[in-house]
């Protein structure tokens, strides 16, 4: 890692997902020296864990594709995975990060032949599918990951499946004794692009995410879909596997609720509405989705997308907050408890499945930032003069769609430049 | 050395009231674990919940803010602790009303002016239950047992106001989990995912709704047999009593069998801890907790 | 670069190529057929030594064309990166070992596979040039901004921050736009409590002391001419003098109109005057300047006020707007805080159907409004009559129940339309013909506001509702004119903060796509890329083809109709390549040639030998990584495939189609992104451009008598690797049905 | 305070509102409510409920103000809390409605039969007159509280449960006479008597 040249006028990234990515892109498109910081073993981020995107329906790895193949070209790009910024010293124009980055035991040598991968037995949490299902100890994290390079579960490490590994590489790739590292870093201008988490859905106890089987996170929702996910792409509940025909989606889980989030995660409607079209998309008219709201919030063209849901009559919308959820003990379905406000009515309604629209939660805890920030009460950074030459970029600043993400993230990039170019003048 | 602490007993366990049985069995649980309760010279009621028709918001504040002051003046520095969950709440709301309107502070301290009493509103308001857990210890409590109720299943009904809207330190509101583990502590067993566990036995309302609480009461008891109980415990008196004194009224309109005996875990305590059926206030339970009477027997 | 070319092959032999295929043969099938100089094999060619041997030969050997046979071209881009010489890679990995059984009686089948990809290969790069910028281009950091609203501001103060130079066109007297006309703005900063001022004032300053930003007021853009880098604007005053300014790029902030509230005759709006707009609430509350406000008829202090929200919006009725404006709660908000402010005694009602106040501001800034006392109810106005005071009848959708409510004033809050100027010429073709059907007359009522010199039309494209969105969720900005970046309400209803946001990254773009075109560098998304086309014009027969299918306006005619590639605009999709019937249209790097002789490179057996060849054409961004990725999960698909893949499948030439046909290929099959109103085509209309020539085809197979099923077209997305799998073995066995081509030699 | 419900279209005024406000325990929260209705549906007794928590609050913004309160719903409360602990919106909902209860009563306007009414307003004479309960008086009373006849049935109805709680000790016929009370009578009744001064003097002008 000694050779990363890093001045001044260089950028650093924080987080590799989306926003980080666009960040890095346009800067150094425009031949500005940038470090992408990131936390896990491959760049990409939420993005890659969800099936599509609203409102077209598209598949985020096709963008995921050009992005990454733009970052494979660019020479003025560095890529530091599984790689933390624990500390952050100085001002706009003269930045030393220290970063610390995790052993891999896997070196750039390796080829991504997946030999290592078929050698070993154990198998761990897979936290690319919300850890609803395994993989094995040595492991890409999904099929785009880049760098395409495998990496070894710490957990593996000492034992026989770790050396198993080690011997089926043909090309020296893994590294057993590979240490944790830390180096410093300078920098000119930061950009914060750290994103969010979903909300701990075991928190909203009344809706027993903790206690009954059937009733997961969007989030989780999203990966049942998706052909490489814990369920090959079926719609199916966790209980006991049956087709998940009668789905209810719940809003505002975690969001706009004092209890959890105060602000609104402006994307869960969306989401559900998205989601909603998956049930048509898998059983057609069998599908009965109900979505349980407060407000529809579909704003700007996204409108466009929530009428055409409105339109398919398998799809009913109900202006309440669900009460509490118990589970049928009988043939495993959440019952939902509550009342419908637009005229006062009662339900007590079974479900086959039941989605939390999971709220967003900046990844970033308030106060555990490496250096003073202006940051809000929901724990987004704000926008501000004090921040010197650090810049929110996507999630880190509000609760974004993709969209308003890249956008944001775009705009964080003229914003480090301004500086970049600042001391490059002043450096003539 | 002992533990000691300002006691606001409450109405209902007085002697000759409804949950009088309940004081027998905490002070035989407090001398085992040598809590001193010292009584709060003339409290007054607390109005409960159910004093808002008459009684308004001023009235009522002043009520328990006259309990606060007297203990303030008479067991100065000590915690208040109640075992009634009405009162714990009144208390502890007015404290908190009172912390957040200066207003409302000053008018209640004219009120209580004429009772020459004036407050500070400093003293913790806590649950007998707050000080089992936290200055206690489940450790603790588990070194007293000397006759463990094995093979007793026992359904912790928590129900609402020892649980909601204060409830105790690290539970949730939907499933505390401390109920159970006082019963496992004194070597019983709890029922598993007592879906019941915090639903509304209706209150003060089982004595002007009788048909409606009844209805909920039904359910409570229902789903303690469906999860294999011999019995209930709580921390209330109010749950205690509505879940254990309508039973026939239940069994009669809608043709259950229901008798199962309701008891407070400080009833489980004492006994556990080999105090007597009478010393526990066993003799108080309309639905005898034979399991309990055999073991105190022993 | 070296005169003569001297092809250098590299055959790796990790990854399991060594055990599976037979090297030597490999070796010779490069040197023999791929006439390749040099030719050396490694166990491990993406390590340093591997890279640094084939440096070597292009330092020492003068090796100028490389030929990479190892793993896919999405792999090891990193290692494989080599100056001043042309790439081919041979997919022996993903494209071979991984997607065949390792079985003694594959072998044979397996080993053609390889050695076809190696000729394959050596071919392309017979033909492949490396690409140099054309010298057309030239650095212009100066950037045009349409528009003088707050986005159009934001964007030049930030630009102008980075160095870049920029001038304002201002329709209007002054800057400012519609914020200016704003009382406060909905906050912008924690916590998002109270309306904040519209700031207007300190950006008109920063500007005016900013001897970067050149602002033009009562000016509009009569013509733009010209491309990335080099585009040449007439800015004209009210007055008529005209002046030329040369422009590196484009940022067009040309902001929305309000919508026209006369439509909405059911809540008398023409018919009283005390219903009125959010903007012309705006206007009572300057006047009133914090005093209270009052009412345009009778000048009486407004003590309650009902804000009727999506006011002719969310809606597909006739003269309605179908999408949501996104900023109305929030004013309305604001707009309620501007009579409780003043005196809480007022009653203010907002009347709503969704209260849409998305993310950490929007929520506080709800809650802070019921603070204040603002009601607000959710239901659906009906009907505003007019009389002394109107009286809004709507549906209590919480109380079911019909309601009349008489109150001094009511605030429609109606939505935005963009600014976006003209259609383009396609757009308003489609639209005419709609209009004919109707029996209607269509005319485009609206004003250019660039003026392009484009035969494609005077401005951006139309998205979604008529604004100049970018039809992707990934790169919002993309739009299909290069050099050219929407900012603001002209591109997606917003509201200010977002419209500051906005403009910094429309700015963001406008200084990437004017460095670039100063370096000949393409812009997204093949960024970077040097090559361009050009067209052998003494062949061209002036068909006009590759203009009009061109998705970026890239390509003008000259007076005699010759096609004028401005390399510039261009994405190198590669479409007017694909579109041209008589071939003249080529890349130094992608060509005619570069695919049709890999094509031809292929070794196609006798017809009895029974070993038919599947010829795919695949999408570079689609397609072919869900190929690889079909490999990745050793999924298997038949050995008689040959894949190529193309930048997009816009940029197939039907004469591919038909040589490969002729030469005995017994099945093509063509996979591009999907196509339509969602389409995922990263040149726009590559994949649907592709589709309507391929369904030609099939005359052009009836008159060499070959059955349809033979050349067949899908539509590919990235993840669907089992399909991409499953229609090359469908192939496979519609070839088994109808049998082999005749057309073997 | 005129009858707001009356004026046809004068309907969505905040009077009614700012009253509750004014007067209603914890009422200045109405205006907080995003008509979610997790309280309603969280309330035990809510299928008896004639208008749950969140449509109260509507029509207080509506300016039905006798709808409110007249209405019965609020004395359906039990004090569960189950309400306050779901609202997102941090709203007292319990208090409220004790309020709502309250301000009825105070205004004479309240419905006279309800039951809980009737216990509620028992429970309170008895605790007032001597600082403490008489849970035997309060039985007795509340059985005879619709009357003698009606009266006997119930306490004829219950008395099996009168004498089980006779039989363990936990109802004492000591309390017929005498009983639990307060020693300082004379103070408990003074601080009342000034409470309740002070809460007329803030409300009734």
């Amino acid at each position: 890692m000694s050779d990363i040249v890093a001045t001044n006028q260089t950028i650093l990234v924080v987080g590799g997902g989306i926003s980080g990515m666009t960040a890095a892109l346009e800067a150094a498109e425009v031949g500005k020296q940038v470090i992408v910081i990131e936390k896990t073993p491959s760049v990409g981020g939420r993005v890659t864990k969800l099936y599509k995107y609203f409102p077209k329906l598209c598949f985020p790895t096709c963008g995921l594709e050009i992005n990454q193949r733009r970052m494979a070209a660019n020479k003025n790009i560095t890529v530091l995975t599984m790689a933390e910024v624990t500390d952050l010293q100085g001002e706009a124009g003269n930045y030393t990060a220290t970063v610390k980055i995790s052993p891999r035991y896997v070196n750039s040598n390796c080829t991504a032949c997946g030999a290592c991968g078929d050698a070993v037995e154990a198998e761990f949490d897979n936290e690319h599918n919300y850890n609803m299902d395994k993989h094995k100890g040595a492991y890409l994290a999904h099929d785009m990951a880049m760098p395409k390079r495998y990496v070894l579960e710490p957990g593996m490490i000492g034992t026989d499946d770790a050396q198993k590994a080690k011997d089926a590489c043909k090309f020296d790739a893994i590294d057993l004794d590979m240490q944790e590292e830390t180096l410093e870093l300078k920098a000119g201008a930061v950009i914060w692009a750290t994103g969010w988490r979903p909300f701990d859905a075991a928190k909203i106890q009344p809706y027993g995410y903790d206690r009954i089987d059937n009733v997961i996170t969007s989030v989780e929702f999203e990966r049942l879909m998706d052909p490489k996910g814990p369920t090959g792409g079926k719609l199916v509940r966790p209980s006991d596997g049956k087709e998940a025909k009668n789905v209810a989606f719940i809003q505002c889980a975690g969001s706009r609720d004092r209890n959890y989030l105060k602000h609104c995660s402006r994307i869960c409607c969306m989401a559900s509405l998205k989601q909603s079209t998956y049930v048509s998309e898998k059983f057609g008219d069998d599908a009965n989705v109900s979505i349980y709201y407060i407000d529809i919030r579909a704003i700007d063209r996204f409108d466009n997308f929530y009428q055409k849901v409105q339109d398919d009559k398998n799809v009913t919308f109900i202006k309440s907050k669900v009460a509490n959820i118990v589970e049928n003990k009988e043939n495993g379905n959440p019952t939902l408890k509550g009342v419908d406000t637009e005229g006062y009515h009662r339900y007590e309604t079974e479900h086959d499945l039941v989605v939390l629209a999971i709220g967003m939660e900046p990844s970033v805890d308030k106060n555990t930032f490496p250096i003073e920030i202006k940051v809000n009460d929901e724990g987004f950074i704000e926008q501000d003069e004090a921040n010197g030459g650090v810049f929110a970029a996507g999630c880190s600043s509000d609760a974004l769609d993709v969209n308003r993400a890249v956008q944001s993230a775009t705009a964080s990039a003229l914003r480090a430049i301004q500086v970049i170019n600042k001391v490059a003048q002043a450096e003539g | 050395m002992s533990k000691e602490y300002s006691f606001y007993p409450g109405c209902s366990s007085q002697e000759g009231a409804s949950s009088s049985n309940y004081l027998k069995s905490v002070n035989a649980m407090c001398d085992v674990l040598d809590i001193k309760l010292n009584i709060i010279p003339d409290w007054n009621c607390c109005s409960a919940s159910i004093g808002y028709c008459g009684g308004g918001e001023l009235p009522r504040l002043a009520l328990s803010a006259r309990n606060i002051a007297l203990s303030e003046q008479h067991n100065a520095g000590q915690d208040i602790v109640a075992t009634c969950a009405a009162c714990w709440l009144s208390t502890k709301e007015t404290q908190e009303r009172l912390d957040s309107d200066a207003g409302l502070m000053s008018e209640t301290n004219e009120a209580l002016a004429e009772a020459g009493l004036k407050l500070e509103n400093k003293s913790k308001i806590r649950h007998m239950v707050e000080v089992l857990i936290e200055d206690v210890g489940y450790e603790e409590m588990a070194k007293h047992v000397k006759k463990p109720l094995d093979g007793i299943k026992i359904a912790g009904y928590v129900g609402c106001q020892t649980n909601r809207p204060f409830g105790i330190e690290g539970e949730s509101f939907e499933n505390p989990k401390y109920l159970d583990k006082f019963i496992e502590t004194m070597g019983a067993e709890p029922v598993e995912n007592y879906d019941k566990k915090v639903s509304c036995c209706g209150g003060a309302l089982a004595f002007s709704e009788p048909d409606k609480s009844q209805l909920l009461i039904k359910d409570i008891i229902e789903a303690a047999y469906d999860g294999g109980a011999d019995m209930i415990v709580t921390p209330c008196p109010v749950c205690q009593m509505n879940v254990e004194v309508y039973q026939d009224k239940i069994n009669a309109k809608h043709g259950t069998k229901f008798n199962i005996p309701v008891t407070y875990y400080s009833t489980l305590m004492s006994v556990a801890y080999g105090k007597t059926g009478k010393e526990s206030g066993l003799d108080g339970q309309i639905i005898r907790a034979k399991q309990l009477e055999a073991i105190a027997s022993k | 670069m070296a005169d003569e070319m001297k092809i250098g092959a590299y055959i790796c032999n990790g990854c399991g190529i060594g055990d599976r295929l037979d090297s030597g043969q490999l070796e010779m099938t490069a040197t023999r057929d791929g006439k390749a100089a040099v030719c050396q094999q490694s166990d491990f060619l993406c390590s340093e030594a591997g890279v640094k041997m084939i440096q070597d030969d292009i330092d020492n050997e003068g090796v100028n064309h490389v030929v990479i046979a190892a793993c896919s071209r999405r792999a090891k881009i990193e290692a494989f990166s080599f100056e001043n010489v042309t790439l081919s890679r041979a997919n022996l990995r993903e494209g071979v070992i991984w997607v065949r059984p390792d079985e003694d009686d594959q072998r044979e089948t397996t080993q053609e596979m390889a050695d076809d990809y190696i000729r394959m290969a050596c071919a392309e790069s017979k033909y492949m040039k490396v690409p140099a910028a054309s010298g057309q281009q030239e650095v212009n950091k100066n950037i045009l901004i349409a528009g003088g609203g707050v986005s159009g501001m934001t964007a030049a103060i930030e630009a102008s921050k980075a160095g870049y130079p920029c001038t304002i066109v201002e329709k209007t007297a002054a800057l400012g736009g519609a914020t200016a006309q704003l009382y406060k703005k909905i906050p912008t900063k924690a916590p998002y409590a109270d309306p904040q001022d519209n700031g207007i004032a300190e950006m008109v300053a920063t500007i005016e002391a900013d001897s970067n930003i050149t602002v033009c007021l009562n000016s509009t853009l009569t013509k733009t001419a010209g491309a990335p880098g080099r585009f040449e604007a007439d800015i004209s005053t009210e007055s008529g003098s005209t002046e030329t300014k040369s422009f590196g790029a484009i940022v067009q902030a040309s902001g929305f109109t309000p919508y026209d509230a006369n439509n909405l005759t059911e809540f008398s709006y023409s018919k009283s005057q005390d219903v009125i707009t959010q903007a012309e609430l705006e206007a009572l509350a300057i006047a009133a300047d914090g005093g209270a406000i009052k009412r345009p008829s009778d000048g009486k202090e407004v003590t309650n006020v009902m804000f009727i929200q999506c006011a002719g919006q969310r809606s597909k009725k006739e003269g309605h707007l179908e999408h949501c404006s996104g900023y109305c709660c929030s004013a309305s908000i604001k707009q309620a805080m501007y009579f409780k402010d003043q005196n809480p005694d007022i009653d203010t009602t907002v009347l709503y159907s969704d209260l849409r106040t998305p993310g950490a501001g929007g929520e506080n800034f709800y809650r802070s409004g019921q603070k204040k006392g603002i009601i607000f109810t959710k239901g659906i106005a009906s009907e505003v009559v007019h009389s002394k005071n109107p009286i809004v009848k709507f549906k209590d959708l919480i109380l079911d129940e019909e309601v009349e409510d008489e109150v001094d004033l009511v605030v429609l809050a109606t939505g935005m339309v963009a600014n976006a100027g003209e259609p383009t010429r396609e757009q308003i073709t489609i639209a005419e013909n709609e209009a004919k059907e109707a029996g209607n007359e269509y005319t485009v009522s609206v004003e250019s506001i660039l003026n392009l010199d484009y035969r494609q039309g005077k401005d951006m494209p139309h998205m979604d509702n008529g604004f100049a969105d970018s039809h992707f969720i990934c790169f919002p900005y993309e739009t299909q004119r290069t050099g050219m970046y929407a900012a603001g309400p002209t591109r997606r209803p917003m509201d200010i903060g977002q419209s500051m946001d906005d403009a910094m990254g429309a700015a963001m773009k406008a200084i990437a796509a004017a460095e670039n075109a100063g370096l000949g560098k393409a812009a997204h998304p093949r960024v970077a890329d040097l090559s361009f086309p050009t067209a052998r014009l003494e062949g061209c027969t002036q068909c006009k083809r590759c203009t009009v299918e061109c998705p970026f306006g890239a390509i003008d005619e000259d007076e005699k109709g010759f096609p004028q590639f401005n390399e510039s605009r261009c994405r190198r999709c590669g479409t007017c390549m694909g579109a041209c019937p008589v071939r003249v249209i080529s890349f130094d790097n992608y060509s005619i040639d570069t695919v049709g002789q890999q094509l031809k490179a292929v070794d196609i057996p006798e017809e009895f030998d029974e070993k038919p060849r599947i010829l795919v054409l695949a999408c570079e961004n689609d397609a072919y990584p869900a190929l690889d990725m079909a490999a990745q999960n050793k999924m298997d698909y038949s050995a008689f495939t040959r894949v190529i893949p193309v930048r997009c499948l816009g940029s197939v030439s039907l004469s591919w189609i038909t040589d490969s046909m002729n030469s005995g290929y017994d099945g093509i099959i063509l996979m591009g992104c999907p196509s339509g109103d969602d389409y995922q085509c990263h040149f726009v209309k590559g994949s649907g451009t592709a589709q309507e020539r391929m369904s030609k085809v099939a005359d052009t197979l009836e008159t060499l008598s070959l059955e349809p099923e033979r050349v067949q077209t899908y539509e590919i997305s990235i993840t669907e690797s089992d399909k991409v799998v499953k229609i090359i073995n469908d192939m496979a066995d519609t070839i088994e049905q109808i049998g082999m081509s005749p057309f073997k030699f | 305070m005129t009858d707001i419900n009356t004026g046809m279209v004068e309907k969505y005024r905040n009077d009614f509102l700012k009253e509750v406000e004014a007067n209603v325990e914890e009422g200045d929260w109405v205006k907080m409510c995003m008509q979610c209705g997790v309280c309603s549906g969280s309330c035990p007794l809510g299928s008896d409920w004639d208008h749950p928590p969140q449509e109260l609050f509507m029509m207080i913004r509506a300016g039905k103000r006798d709808e409110v309160l007249q209405s019965t719903s609020m004395w359906m409360c039990t004090s569960c809390y189950n309400c306050i602990v779901r609202c997102p919106r941090e709203l007292p909902i319990t208090h409220i409605m004790h309020g709502l209860a309250h301000y009825a009563t105070r205004l004479g306007i309240e419905p006279k039969n309800q039951p809980t009414r009737q216990f509620a307003q028992l429970f309170w004479d008895n605790l007032a007159k001597n600082g403490r309960v008489n849970e035997l008086w309060l039985g007795v009373n509340l059985y005879f509280m619709n009357g003698f006849v009606n009266g006997i049935k119930v306490a004829l109805g219950m008395a099996g449960i009168g004498l089980g709680m006779l039989k363990t000790g936990r109802l004492s016929l000591k309390e017929l006479v005498g009983g639990h009370t307060v020693k300082d009578k004379k103070g408990f009744q003074a601080m009342i008597k000034k409470a309740q001064e002070l809460e007329a003097a803030r409300i009734d002008n």
